[in-house]
């Protein structure tokens, strides 16, 4: 996961390469910490010198009291769990469907033919703007925003799946075909393994969609949620909660990020050793 | 690699008729005819681009492109002209691949342990050299104790004694299990030292069926061998030195 | 969910929609309505499309919301109303501007939320000066995205309601002109059919909580900002002040009230706000004005 | 692009096969039809026959006539070209800073470090949420549409280019290091290619993001587009314009489908051998 | 393959001292010493595993992680074992691939002419057989005239014949331009009839070095060469048939 593929400037002559180095690993890691911790530091430093107005853009260290604030009586946490049950539940459904769905249309010819076409189509509508038909088909409560969430979800789990599979090299699946693989045997060690980076990514970008559904679902008719919690900010100009809002979603990024790395660390090992030959 | 009584298999153990191939309007399949007895082994010979690889896919019934008819047992192991191993699987369980029975683990060890892998079996097939990856690829078709073994020069990334090894390998499975093999090879002494029979193909046909009678442990010294070495080297367009 | 309310037994509790700053909030407040579920809405066209789709029995909303949702066929009653509430809806301005009066705006770019209340008010005051919709730049924004706006300057003006209009009053914003003489700007209290039907008793019930909860807080003020300052979530004071000119009294639905919110629509049909013709005073049900007398 | 992984049963034994089949390439087009006319026609039924509620989802063919309505005196059209304009705009802007970023990120190791991880705590900023920020930074105009459309597409594509740039095989760098190609031809002719196939699923997703935070950003001050069109709508619960305006997107969609299919057929040919053998 | 008059190159071509390379605890380089002066050409051997590979990527100057000094010249062309084509160009692009100068559509196609692929230049590199796409990476790198060719197993997968005519192309060609080449092979007569040195690789050094002073055209028939193969074939352990 860190090689890059054109790092370095080529040294066509090579006189003379350094030694062994130490493992850069722990440095790349502290390194990666440079650019967001800049970047808070020069926004406080541009509040604190009155180049940012509080009402445009609120400290981070304001943002940092009101988040304290919220946290310390509880608030924060029980509208944080609502929305974290919420995305969870939406993702489940929808990834679930998207699994199923993409992994047919990727495998099967048939199920080409009759899934992808109307996915294509839906693929493009707004979800969000189904929401007053969603209103009439599945009410107000719950069931709107874990549907929201899901809708957002399916689509990118679904195309990269279906990419993932269409990517397979064909001489593997038949070389497992040779090995006497059955379906179900080659879409375990073939088709799984396979697909698993492009699903990871498809997860990656299905979390972010899965956050913006809910903060546009979180405003129907929701008491809880940190959609609500800046919906409500905003109706009444909190500039410092909205921002919390917005700064609680960095925060989730960063968290599932490394989740997905590890876990992608876990499962893709193979691939650091494609990389060192 | 356990030892199995020996079967009497009465009949060819793969027989093609006619089978074409064409990619767009080039013909490399012409109708090619082919048998395969039980307990056989049959060396094919032909120039780089006369379609070997493609016969073979063929037969090992994945190619759904292609015209004519033949049969194939139920066990049927390939070994590809490139190593085909999935690479987020170590060697040991790429050879493990759909394995069943009892001891899948032992067998597995013991297979690797012949082609002089014992030590290789936790190596991602990106950390094998070109022929250990190779082998590993051997080891995953002998382990599953096919009645055919489809070979696409299996031997072409190994040393001179690897080499060496590796047939003394095949010939003492041949002789414990009795499988059929067909051999696709650019090495004319490997054919003749392995095979009962050498196709050579040409234009889309087999165009030449040499049978080799060396007995049972043919030698490159032996003037037979010289000769019959001769006629295909002949066969093959290479000019006496 | 969106089942009707008949098939939802009768000992059902009553669904409600409110909004934030709506006489409903006391009631949900002090809880003292039983047997009910409470649904916060945005803005007055969000909770009518809770009512199309069956989600609420009943839900309370300002004069245009009426009108739009009779418009979009949306099968409701009117069932009661509010005394009127002029200072609460006002037109702000920069206090460094040099508005001195609506007239002064045109030309000039003005922010509202459609829909609402304030859409009428602002018929009213294109009316009141001999102006079309034409004379102004009319910016459609709702509360939450208006105030930004209206603070960065990217509006000369900005029409709004209560409590935002509370919220907004700070020593640099003015108030241009409010709805006194021009609309009666009152609440309006909606009722779903099927509950009207089958459920008469346990609506009459719940428009008597209402009733009595909204002349408590009249009569206790302070007692009454104490109670919703936090549930709204602003500071007392602007409660207290938003309260003060916000909340008054209910009143029941006559035939007047009908043909008030008919003019409005007329009105409306007329600018081609909405696709007309509507029939809203046929909306108006009385059945229930024993509760508000 | 058609071969699926695994598509049919194996045979391990294969008595016969099927003499040379007719190109099933027309047949399979026309298959590909078969479920949205399906769809299409079973909600018109169910419209017809009283099961579905006129305000709950209006028949196909009201909506058509609708359409049809709209699109005779000419306002279908103008909403549809703001509304693409728009989204042209946006996604150019988007998809032009998420190349040069996932570019830099993907290649080299410094931009890793420092770009990847403020935009991996961005990604999970829902930008719909930042509606009330943004209009306190670009205002209430056009550019608010266009911002939002350009943060929506941005995040496919970064992610997609990236995972692209990283998944290109090591020893086709290597190969073309040995060619002397310095890092510009390398990034021409082994980067850009390698990476292509993952730039069209992020392009496709970009697209489908653009349009949802068009949705959201055209309820925001418009007078026009798809957007506007449905909220209006909406406001007047014509559900017929609402499933309407779906429709339009839905057929967006199938048309972007279509040309990137088309774009990919055409410079992704080489996959097709790649699946041949 | 325009002609280039031959330069005189003075001092190696290559040198390295010292060279190590180590996967976690697995040594595989322990410290390698070599010379290849200009025009001249190595063979080297060892067996399967033992690290011909990872050497020829250090020298090529694609392996970070080696220890040693080495130095390489300005103009240097790999054939690596896979034949690493780009799979999104057709075959005649692969050759031309950061090529400069005038001609390049000619050199190209002369180039792919050479390696007898004239008609194959706009397949692509998954319509190629095994021994096609082979070809075609030897042809990449000749085009480019360097001075020094890094060779790994160039010609494994070919047969006989077409085997035969690489060699004499390999063999025409570095007379014409005079270019050094380090080859590694498996095939231990091709060693002998295309090097003028042969080196050992075993245990992580070289282990041997064998200078093959055969005369300019050698024959597998000269006593000399049968006893230099005899000597190379002890030294890999191949057993006297
Ligand atoms: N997918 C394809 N499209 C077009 N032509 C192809 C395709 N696959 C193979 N060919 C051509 O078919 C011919 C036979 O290929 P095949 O791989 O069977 O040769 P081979 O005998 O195995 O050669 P080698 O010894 O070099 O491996 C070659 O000329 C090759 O270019
Ligand atoms: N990335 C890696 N990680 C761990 N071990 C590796 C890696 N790459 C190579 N090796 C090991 O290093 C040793 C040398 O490999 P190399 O590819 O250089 O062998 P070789 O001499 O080229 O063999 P062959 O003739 O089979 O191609 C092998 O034992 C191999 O398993
Ligand atoms: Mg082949
Ligand atoms: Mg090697």
């Amino acid at each position: 996961m860190t090689g890059p593929a054109l790092a370095e400037a080529p040294a066509p002559v090579v006189p003379s390469p350094a030694p062994r180095r130490p493992r850069a690993g722990t440095a790349r890691r502290w390194r990666r910490l440079v650019s967001p911790v800049a970047l808070v530091l020069a926004w406080e430093a541009a509040a604190r010198v009155g180049l940012l107005s509080a009402e445009k853009l609120p400290a981070p260290s304001t943002v940092l009291a009101t988040g304290w604030r919220l946290a310390a009586d509880g608030t924060l946490g029980v509208h944080l769990l609502d929305s974290l049950t919420r995305a969870a539940l939406g993702l489940l459904i929808g990834g679930g469907l998207a699994l199923v769905l993409g992994a047919a249309a990727g495998l099967l010819r048939l199920g080409d033919d009759l899934v992808d076409p109307p996915v294509q189509a839906a693929r493009m509508l707004p979800h969000l703007g189904l929401v007053p038909l969603l209103i009439i088909w599945v009410g107000i409560g719950e069931s709107l925003k874990v549907t929201l969430v899901a809708l957002g979800a399916f689509f990118p789990i679904y195309f990269n799946l279906y990419a993932g599979i269409r990517d397979i090299d064909e001489r593997l699946v038949e070389a497992a075909r040779t090995c006497g693989l059955g379906p179900a045997a080659r879409l375990r060690h073939v088709v799984l393994p396979g697909a698993l980076p492009a699903l990871f990514l498809g997860l990656r970008l299905a979390i972010g969609a899965a956050w913006l559904s809910l903060v546009v679902g979180e405003q129907v008719n929701a008491q809880t949620g940190v959609g609500f919690l800046m919906m409500e900010a905003r109706e009444f100009s909190q500039t410092d909660v909205v921002v919390l809002g917005l700064l609680v979603y960095a925060l989730l990024g960063l968290a599932s990020d490394l989740l997905i790395r590890f876990a992608e660390r876990r499962t893709l090992t193979w691939r650091r050793g494609l990389r060192a030959t | 690699m356990a030892t199995r009584p020996a079967r009497d298999l009465i009949g060819p153990v793969l027989t093609a008729r006619a089978v074409t191939r064409s990619f767009g309007p080039t013909v490399v399949l012409a109708g090619v005819d082919l048998t395969v007895a039980a307990g056989e082994t049959v060396a094919l010979l032909g120039g780089s681009g006369s379609g070997k690889s493609t016969l073979l896919r063929v037969l090992a019934g994945l190619d759904d492109a292609a015209g004519g008819h033949w049969t194939l047992p139920g066990a049927a192991a390939v070994v590809f002209q490139e190593h085909r191993l999935l690479p987020w699987k170590r060697a040991a369980d790429n050879v493990a691949l759909g394995l069943a029975g009892p001891d899948v683990g032992g067998r597995v060890a013991r297979a690797l342990a012949e082609v002089g892998l014992a030590d290789r079996g936790r190596a991602w097939p990106a950390e094998l050299s070109g022929g250990q990856a190779q082998r590993v690829a051997v080891a995953r078709a002998l382990v599953r104790e096919p009645d055919l073994l489809l070979l696409d020069e299996p031997f072409g990334a190994l040393d001179a004694l690897t080499r060496l090894r590796m047939q003394g390998l095949l010939r003492r499975l041949r002789a414990q299990h009795g499988f059929a093999a067909l051999l696709v090879t650019h090495d004319v002494e490997e054919a003749l030292l392995l095979a009962d029979r050498v196709l050579l193909l040409d234009g889309g046909v087999i165009a030449e069926e040499i049978p080799v009678r060396l007995g049972p442990a043919p030698s490159p010294d032996d003037p037979a061998f010289g000769a019959l070495r001769r006629r295909l080297l002949d066969r093959l367009g290479v000019p006496a030195a | 969910g969106g089942e009707p309310a008949d098939a939802r037994g009768d000992d059902a509790p009553l669904r409600i929609g409110y909004q934030r700053f709506g006489g409903l909030s006391l009631v949900k407040a002090r809880g003292a309505a039983k047997n009910v579920t409470w649904s916060l809405f945005e803005s007055g066209p969000a909770l009518t499309e809770a009512l199309k789709a069956g989600s609420i029995d009943i839900g309370q909303t300002g004069e245009a919301p009426p009108v739009f949702a009779a418009a979009g066929k949306i099968p409701f009653s009117v069932v009661g109303t509010s005394e009127p509430i002029p200072q609460g809806e006002a037109v702000l301005v920069k206090a460094d501007s040099p508005y001195r009066s609506f007239a002064d705006l045109r030309g000039k770019t003005v922010a509202l939320n459609k829909g609402s209340n304030v859409h009428w008010l602002l018929v009213k005051l294109l009316e009141a000066n001999k102006m079309t919709l034409a004379d102004v730049n009319v910016k459609y924004l709702k509360p939450a995205e208006g105030r930004p706006a209206f603070d960065n300057g990217q509006v000369d003006a900005w029409i709004i309601w209560d409590p935002y209009f509370a919220l907004a009053e700070r020593p640099d914003v003015r108030v241009l002109a409010d709805a006194t003489g021009l609309a009666g700007n009152r609440e309006y209290v909606l009722a779903a059919p099927d509950a009207v039907k089958n459920r008469t008793d346990d609506v009459r019930a719940f428009l008597d909580t209402y009733r009595q909860t909204t002349d408590w807080g009249i009569a206790h003020p302070d007692e009454r900002a104490a109670v919703l300052a936090p549930e709204l979530k602003i500071p007392l004071d602007v409660t207290t002040r938003a309260l003060a000119r916000s909340a008054k009294p209910l009143a029941p639905v006559t035939p007047e009230i009908g043909a008030e919110l008919q003019a409005i629509a007329d009105s409306f049909v007329g600018l081609k706000l909405v696709p007309g013709p509507v029939d809203i005073a046929g909306r108006v049900d009385g059945r229930f004005n024993e509760a508000f007398r």
